[in-house]
């Protein structure tokens, strides 16, 4: 906002006193403001207002009575969603932590100059310009345990067949690949960014004082591409917080419903229940989930600013 | 600290030459500045020594000891960059120990070690902040600080004061004239700025296209330099040059042909030389206000006559070209008519643009 | 005749105060070097010249007539920033040709052209009118950019560091190109820098400024014969003026650290800065009467002379010397401080405590 | 813009207004959008609606993957009370959902509209199955346009091979037929499971999507004479958990021990896949996809397989019941949409017995004429056992909740499959959940003094004392 005040400033000079510069600053940023009033906090605001009632909006003419935090006692005080939090929260960690080690692994190998590096840097950002509901159709299939491509390669290795989809545990690996697959291009994608932004001199100059390769990655690569890693930590954590659709096509949320996360809980609840005033409450506890996890990073993203 | 030689290094890119045949040595604890334009090879030479590049062809000796191929981390070499000299998420101190702890050097040692760059550097205030928050020439410090802390045998300097204002570059120039000579280490810097390598060097060494121009002091290359190239990248203000026809009769300069009378050992250097053609070459501080004797003097035409401090430069054209000479400070308002070459001082080029000698 | 009067300039930003009363006076044809490290106001005072900012307290006038509310197109100024300021999708032509086509300056196209080929002839990049920004050299940038404000002939040319991002050589030849500017066509000029040889190389007289306040405004010969705070010491000089910190006896000064007794006004105990110009300090090599010993800390070698800075304890200074001078780094030097030369000031508050010029002038 | 132009440009403009203002409904082409699962069936509607007469109304499908998307599609719709669409074809449970919000246009005002769409073209259980609500009412709010049942499918070549036939009567001391009631198709497919082989005795749906398991562990339970709930009474409690559904699904959870490691969460793609691939001696699967999988392009052993209806099962009160889950899709219109006369003309068109037997030569027609038409069911080998098949088809609740009672049980089926839970502790849940949606729905549940052990008998046909065979040919 200080940038902001000597242009108009200057602005004002030109035109008769009788409108401050704040005022000039108002009108300018009015339209903005307005745009940002409808598109973010009117959804929002009936999103709170909806959360609140006993409604469905299928079913309009039901009516839609006020109850007021009844729908989040309902929803915290049942066991199966507890469940369903502390389900996704595996999930969430499992994949990232996945992403990430193969992630920035990759990008790492990818700083080497290689025949074809640019080919095969293309071929591994595909994944992520797939559908999830194709990559999950895709992975169902290939972890079929009768003759999923991945139980023939067990059973080469001399493993016996996997159930891979019908057993909780499995299940949650099974889909954990299937995202990491998806999605560790993003952070190949986004490390790749960080690391070119490091000076060649830092590297060569760590080179020249003698560090090996694993050091100059643990004390060099990795600290300074932090910022950027950060934000592609965020970024995946609250998509992978919002994971639904590879769970969808792979297990359907089964067995029982062990393998439903709380976004595909959350979508089952607003468009297939069509209990939207539950449903409303439900976004709004992941929603505040989201931003608290939001501000942890933003918090660690300005404390490294402060260091510098 | 080592004697470093080069012989006959060279290194290619594709078909160009970076560096093209080089032999030369650097004694124990001599300041060397790799002088030259960008391209020159000078960075490349150094990255060499550094072995972030690998030579072509030919050898790098640290005393008897042939690195040419060996991997940076053996080589026991330090370097300060150009830009980024430190990492940035480090603290100075941390910036100090990261090359011993790279090495593996105990605790102990290396605090050891911090305490002593701290009390050569005077780096007692900044040891505990980030780089991003020191000003430049603090900064440059701890990086020399960081290269010099583990005693390397060759200290090599890549434009470390080109990132830096105008302000703290000469601060900097101050310390390092100081500090290399204090510490005694061989140092080999790389500059694209005459200035700067006349004041740090005890043997400069300018290169032009992968090769060897001239090496020698600052003020062998200052007086006596080998060609007009050398002529004119050092020295500031530049030096003055101008076409010249030689003939039986004398000596005339530029298109208008302006006569000048030059001493006769010059004229029957020329006329040996056999040239009908070259240039003449003088700096503005052997270019002074004609005296009675009319001797190797200029007609000055549009004068400008400005002080910088309490130097006074005067301006003025000659056969259309601008040409600069000094005032002496004692000398009144009225401007001189003719200025006077200094004719010890005079450098004869071919149209190749080599000097002839002359005295 | 005065064009451009400042009084009593105030201005800050938030906490920060960047112009304490600054006044200062331009005379038709001037060229004033606005001389002070960064951060000292310089930038402030030109935005304020060319009503880019607006001063908390104080009056601009150009030509008689308060412009402090005006807006910048009403005054007739040209601003060559650091930064090149060009517009990079046009021509080299159409960046100069830019204020003459500006609706306040609008000009006939055939005076345009006229115009701008002329100052670009000035300024010799007559060859480059046609190529595009992305196309030119630092110094070529530069020296477009001073075309352009050239071009529009203003009352007052306000230049903000303009050649502090150009490499030496490319600094010497445009301050050249510079003065043949203002000499040609009579301009009156502002140059900000920090850089004292291209102020001095510019200027007929330098403003000093230092923590928003002018500290002096002066010819370099009148600065050089009468300093009149211990910051325009170190501001002008190259090197600066050696200053040296010492203590007043009553009956006189004694430089801390060395066996020196001078003439001076401080009283008992007060802190004072010994300054003197470089040039004025006498060397030997020989242990002499009356001269203190230092030892050299480093030289620097400039080509035709070299400089050394000398140390004794905390005490230390740069000169100029010749080249034959035998004093390599660590040998023992003597030296003197001539009394009729030094200046005194108070250590304080960096005023100049003894009064009038010294016997010498440059 | 030179003057010339503009004149051109503003004339083009007018002849373009004029056009668009002349031209009217009668010069624009119509579009009339539906929404159904993409596959064999609306590929059908669409290939047959190319030859409707009338060219200026064009039939766009706007398809979506079978399940609960698609589903949704039309319930999102619904809720905006858009006319993105204006028909689609909708699960026969998804009646009194889309019906009782109000979203479906009346069948019976079609029926009063039109010369040609009466009641009497189809028959009333079809009519029943696929459109009314509430149960009985007489209002529909859907034709049947896909009919279709739970079927059951086998390989012929295995069960004709003498020397299987010779082994199993070694082990079984009976002979190997096609099975009539669950008990002998456990024999059946134990015999066959010889998995060090790849055989499997028996391939049926497990999965946790949509209403995968619930369909097929529903065919089980109400053949053992259970019953989800009471729909006089609204009690779940006692039924759904009832001794009888607990054989039924025990069952039905027991037999996926002839199928293969992971079958448990099958959809209908893996069974046909697995069958495809001659995996599996039998499979319980909807007749919907009999023509697909008796293609030899698609199966390889499309000419050795039999397709014929499911069997029963002789339950605890010794009674034999032979009841599957009903499949298939009414048809239903869009209240919303501005295009209803249009969209009655087309489906008076499309529901002529011409355009019905080409649809039928690959989906279940729901037009009496064609079914009840000697030629139809001789098309194929399973047409005539459709038509036999829709006697025995039965359907869960016809409420709008049923998309959350589904989720429920789909869950505590799967958590039984899976061994999470035992059958009866996933049935007590169910029914106990199932009761506080009814409660929260504003249902008033009646509680009896006693529920009964086999509920079927209650309220709904009690069952044979004999096995009631059915041609298996």
């Amino acid at each position: 906002m200080r940038q902001a005040i000597p242009a108009g400033r200057t602005a004002a000079h030109a035109v008769p006193r009788a409108i401050s510069d704040r005022t000039i600053c108002g009108l300018f940023m009015a339209p903005a403001l307005a745009i940002l009033l409808l598109m973010v906090a009117y959804p929002f605001i009936s999103l709170l207002y909806y959360s609140t009632l006993n409604f469905s909006i299928l079913n309009p003419a039901k009516g839609s009575e006020f109850i007021g935090l009844q729908n989040y006692t309902r929803l915290l005080s049942r066991e199966s969603v507890w469940e369903r939090f502390v389900f996704t929260g595996q999930f969430v960690l499992a994949t990232v932590v996945v992403q990430f080690c193969v992630g920035v692994a990759v990008a790492y190998a990818f700083q080497r100059n290689f025949k074809g590096r640019d080919l095969l840097f293309t071929i591994a950002m595909l994944p992520m310009m797939l559908c999830p509901i194709v990559v999950g159709f895709l992975w169902r299939y290939m972890f079929n345990s009768e003759w999923g491509v991945v139980n023939y390669l067990v059973t080469l290795l001399g493993f016996g067949k996997i159930d891979w989809l019908g057993v909780p545990g499995n299940a949650l690996w099974a889909v954990v690949i299937a995202d990491a697959w998806m999605w560790t291009p993003f952070v190949i994608l986004l490390a790749t960014a960080a690391f070119r932004g490091i000076p060649t001199d830092i590297n060569e100059a760590a080179e020249i004082d003698g560090a090996s390769p694993f050091f100059r990655f643990t004390r060099v690569t990795l600290p300074m591409s932090m910022p950027i890693l950060l934000i592609a930590f965020l970024l995946r954590l609250i998509d992978a917080f919002k994971q639904s659709d590879l769970f969808f096509a792979m297990t359907g949320g089964g067995p029982g419903s062990d393998t439903e996360t709380v976004a595909f809980r959350l979508g089952k609840i607003a468009f297939s229940h069509f209990y939207t005033g539950q449903a409303s409450a439900f976004a709004v506890i992941m929603l505040v989930i989201i931003i608290g996890l939001s501000l942890i990073f933003v918090r660690l993203l300005t404390q490294q600013g402060r260091q510098d | 600290m080592a004697r470093v030689a080069l012989d006959h290094l060279s290194v290619r890119f594709g078909q160009v030459a970076a560096v093209d045949d080089i032999s030369i040595a650097f004694e124990q604890g001599e300041f060397i500045v790799l002088l030259g334009p960008s391209g020159c090879g000078k960075t490349t030479t150094l990255r060499c020594i550094a072995g972030l590049e690998q030579p072509t062809s030919g050898k790098i000796f640290f005393d008897q000891d042939e690195v040419s191929h060996l991997p940076p981390r053996a080589r026991q070499v330090a370097m300060v960059f150009q830009f980024v000299s430190l990492y940035p998420h480090l603290r100075v101190r941390d910036n100090i120990a990261f090359p011993l702890r790279a090495r593996g050097e105990g605790r102990a040692e290396i605090e050891r070690k911090i305490a002593w760059m701290s009390k050569i550097f005077d780096l007692g205030d900044i040891l505990h902040r980030r780089p991003g928050t020191l000003p430049p020439g603090a900064r440059q410090k701890a990086a020399l600080a960081r290269a010099v802390v583990r005693e390397p045998r060759v200290l090599l300097l890549d434009e470390p004061l080109s990132a830096i204002d105008e302000q703290f570059r000469e601060e900097m120039r101050w310390e390092l004239r100081h500090l290399q000579k204090e510490l005694g280490m061989t140092t080999v810097h790389v500059t694209h700025d005459q200035r700067e390598a006349m004041s740090l060097a005890d043997r400069v060494v300018l290169m032009r296209a992968g090769r060897i121009v001239q090496a020698g002091t600052p003020r062998e290359l200052f007086d006596d330099p080998v060609d007009e190239f050398a002529a004119h990248f050092i020295g500031s203000p530049s030096v003055n040059l101008i076409d010249a026809s030689f003939s039986e009769d004398g000596v005339a300069l530029g298109e208008a042909g302006v006569p000048i009378r030059l001493p006769e050992r010059h004229l029957e250097a020329l006329r040996r030389s056999g040239l009908r053609r070259g240039r003449i070459g003088i700096r503005p501080h052997s270019l002074r206000p004609a005296g009675r004797d009319d001797h190797a003097a200029v007609p000055v035409e549009r004068p400008i006559a400005y002080a910088v401090g309490r130097e006074r430069f005067l301006d003025f054209e000659l056969s259309g070209q601008t040409w600069r000479g000094v005032l002496p400070a004692d000398a009144g308002d009225s401007l001189p008519e003719r200025m006077q070459l200094d004719p010890a001082r005079i450098f004869y080029f071919t149209p190749e643009g080599v000097r002839l000698p002359v005295a | 005749m005065t064009v451009l009067r400042l009084s009593g300039l105030s201005k800050s930003f938030g906490a920060k105060q960047a112009l304490r009363q600054v006044d200062l006076s331009l005379e038709e044809g001037e060229v004033l070097a606005l001389l002070g490290p960064t951060g000292a106001g310089k930038t402030t005072t030109l935005r304020c010249i060319a009503g880019l900012e607006k001063p908390d307290r104080g009056s601009v006038h150009l030509d008689n007539r308060d412009v402090t509310a005006t807006s910048p197109r009403e005054r007739d100024v040209a601003v060559v920033f650091e930064g090149f300021n060009l517009l990079p999708t046009l021509s080299v032509f159409d960046n100069i040709a830019f204020p003459l086509r500006s609706p306040v300056y609008r000009r006939p196209e055939d005076e345009v052209r006229r115009e701008v080929v002329q100052a670009a002839a000035t300024l010799r990049i007559g060859h480059l009118l046609d190529r595009r920004i992305e196309q030119l050299s630092g110094g070529e940038k530069q020296r477009v950019a001073i075309a352009r404000a050239l071009v529009r002939r203003p009352r007052v040319y306000l230049l903000d560091e303009p050649l502090s991002a150009l490499d030496l050589k490319l600094r010497e030849s445009l301050q050249g190109e510079i003065k043949a500017m203002y000499q040609a066509t009579g301009a009156t000029v502002i140059y900000a820098s920090h850089d004292y040889p291209s102020a001095a190389a510019i200027a007929t007289r330098m403003a000093l400024i230092e923590g928003g306040r002018i500290l002096q405004c002066a010819t370099i010969g009148e600065i050089i014969a009468d300093p009149r705070h211990a910051s325009v010491g170190r501001l002008v000089g190259s090197p600066s003026m050696a200053q040296f910190p010492a203590q007043g006896t009553g009956q006189g000064v004694e430089i801390d650290g060395l066996p020196m007794r001078l003439p001076g006004p401080g009283e008992a105990g007060g802190r004072l800065l010994v300054g003197i110009w470089p040039e004025d300090i006498e060397l030997t090599t020989r242990p002499t009467d009356g001269y203190a010993e230092g030892r050299v800390w480093a030289t620097d070698f400039r080509g035709r002379d070299k400089a050394i800075e000398v140390r004794v304890g905390s005490q230390r200074f740069r000169k100029v010397v010749e080249l034959d001078l035998q004093a390599q780094q660590g040998d023992p030097i003597w030296f003197r401080l001539p009394p009729g030369r030094v200046f005194h000031f108070d250590a304080a508050t960096g005023e100049r405590i003894d009064h009038g010029p010294t016997r010498r002038a440059a | 813009m030179t003057k010339t132009t503009r004149t051109t440009w503003l004339g083009s403009a007018a002849v373009a207004l004029a056009m668009a203002g002349l031209g009217g409904p009668a010069g624009a082409a119509e579009t009339l959008t539906f929404i159904w699962h993409a596959g064999t069936c609306a590929d059908a509607v669409v290939n047959i609606a190319k030859d409707y007469p009338d060219k200026n109304v064009s039939i766009v499908p706007a398809l979506v993957p079978y399940g609960p998307e698609w589903h949704n599609k039309i319930a999102s719709e619904f809720a905006i009370k858009g006319d993105g669409f204006d028909f689609a074809m909708w699960d026969s449970q998804s009646t009194a959902e889309f019906a009782g919000g109000g979203h479906a246009y009346s069948i019976n005002k079609v029926f009063e509209e039109s010369e040609y769409l009466k009641p009497e073209l189809f028959d009333p259980a079809s009519l029943a199955r696929y459109g009314e609500y509430p149960d009985g009412s007489g209002q529909y709010w859907g034709l049947p346009i896909n009919q279709d049942a739970y079927g059951f499918m086998w390989r012929k070549d295995l069960f004709e091979d003498p020397e299987e036939q010779a082994a199993f009567k070694e082990k079984y001391g009976k002979d190997l037929k096609v099975p009539q009631t669950y008990q002998d198709a456990k024999e059946i497919a134990e015999f066959f499971t010889r998995p060090e082989e790849g055989l499997f005795g028996w391939g049926q749906m497990g999965g946790r999507e949509y209403d995968f398991a619930t369909t097929a562990s529903n065919s089980f339970m109400w053949s053992f004479g259970g019953e989800l709930y009471n729909p006089e009474t609204f009690e779940a409690k006692g039924y759904l958990n009832s001794p009888a559904s607990v054989d039924g699904v025990q069952f039905y959870v027991d037999m996926f021990e002839y199928g293969p490691q992971g079958s448990q969460n099958w959809g209908w793609d893996e069974v046909n896949a697995a069958f495809q691939q001659g995996k599996l001696a039998m499979a319980m699967q909807w007749y919907y996809f009999n023509g697909s999988n008796s293609d030899p392009k698609v199966n390889k052993f499309a000419e050795t397989t039999g397709f014929g209806n499911l069997p029963g099962a002789i339950g605890r009160d010794g009674k034999f019941r032979r009841q599957y889950s009903v499949g298939g899709q009414g048809m239903g219109i869009n209240t919303y949409s501005k295009k209803i006369p249009q969209l009655v003309k087309f489906m008076e068109w499309y529901f002529q017995p011409e355009q019905q037997k080409r649809y039928a030569a690959v989906c279940q027609t729901g037009l009496k004429s064609v079914l009840d038409d000697p030629e139809w069911q001789g098309l194929n080998s399973y047409n005539k056992h459709f038509a036999k098949a829709l006697e025995y088809t039965n359907d869960y609740w016809h409420l709008p909740e049923y998309n959350v009672l589904l989720d429920i049980l789909q869950e505590e089926v799967s958590n039984a499959i899976s061994g999470k839970k035992t059958v009866q502790e996933a049935l007590d849940d169910a029914a106990e959940r199932h009761e506080e949606v009814f409660e929260d729905a504003g249902y008033e549940i009646v509680r009896s003094d006693e529920t009964p052990e086999v509920p079927d008998t209650v309220i709904a046909p009690v069952g044979t004392d004999q096995v009631v065979e059915l041609s298996t040919d």
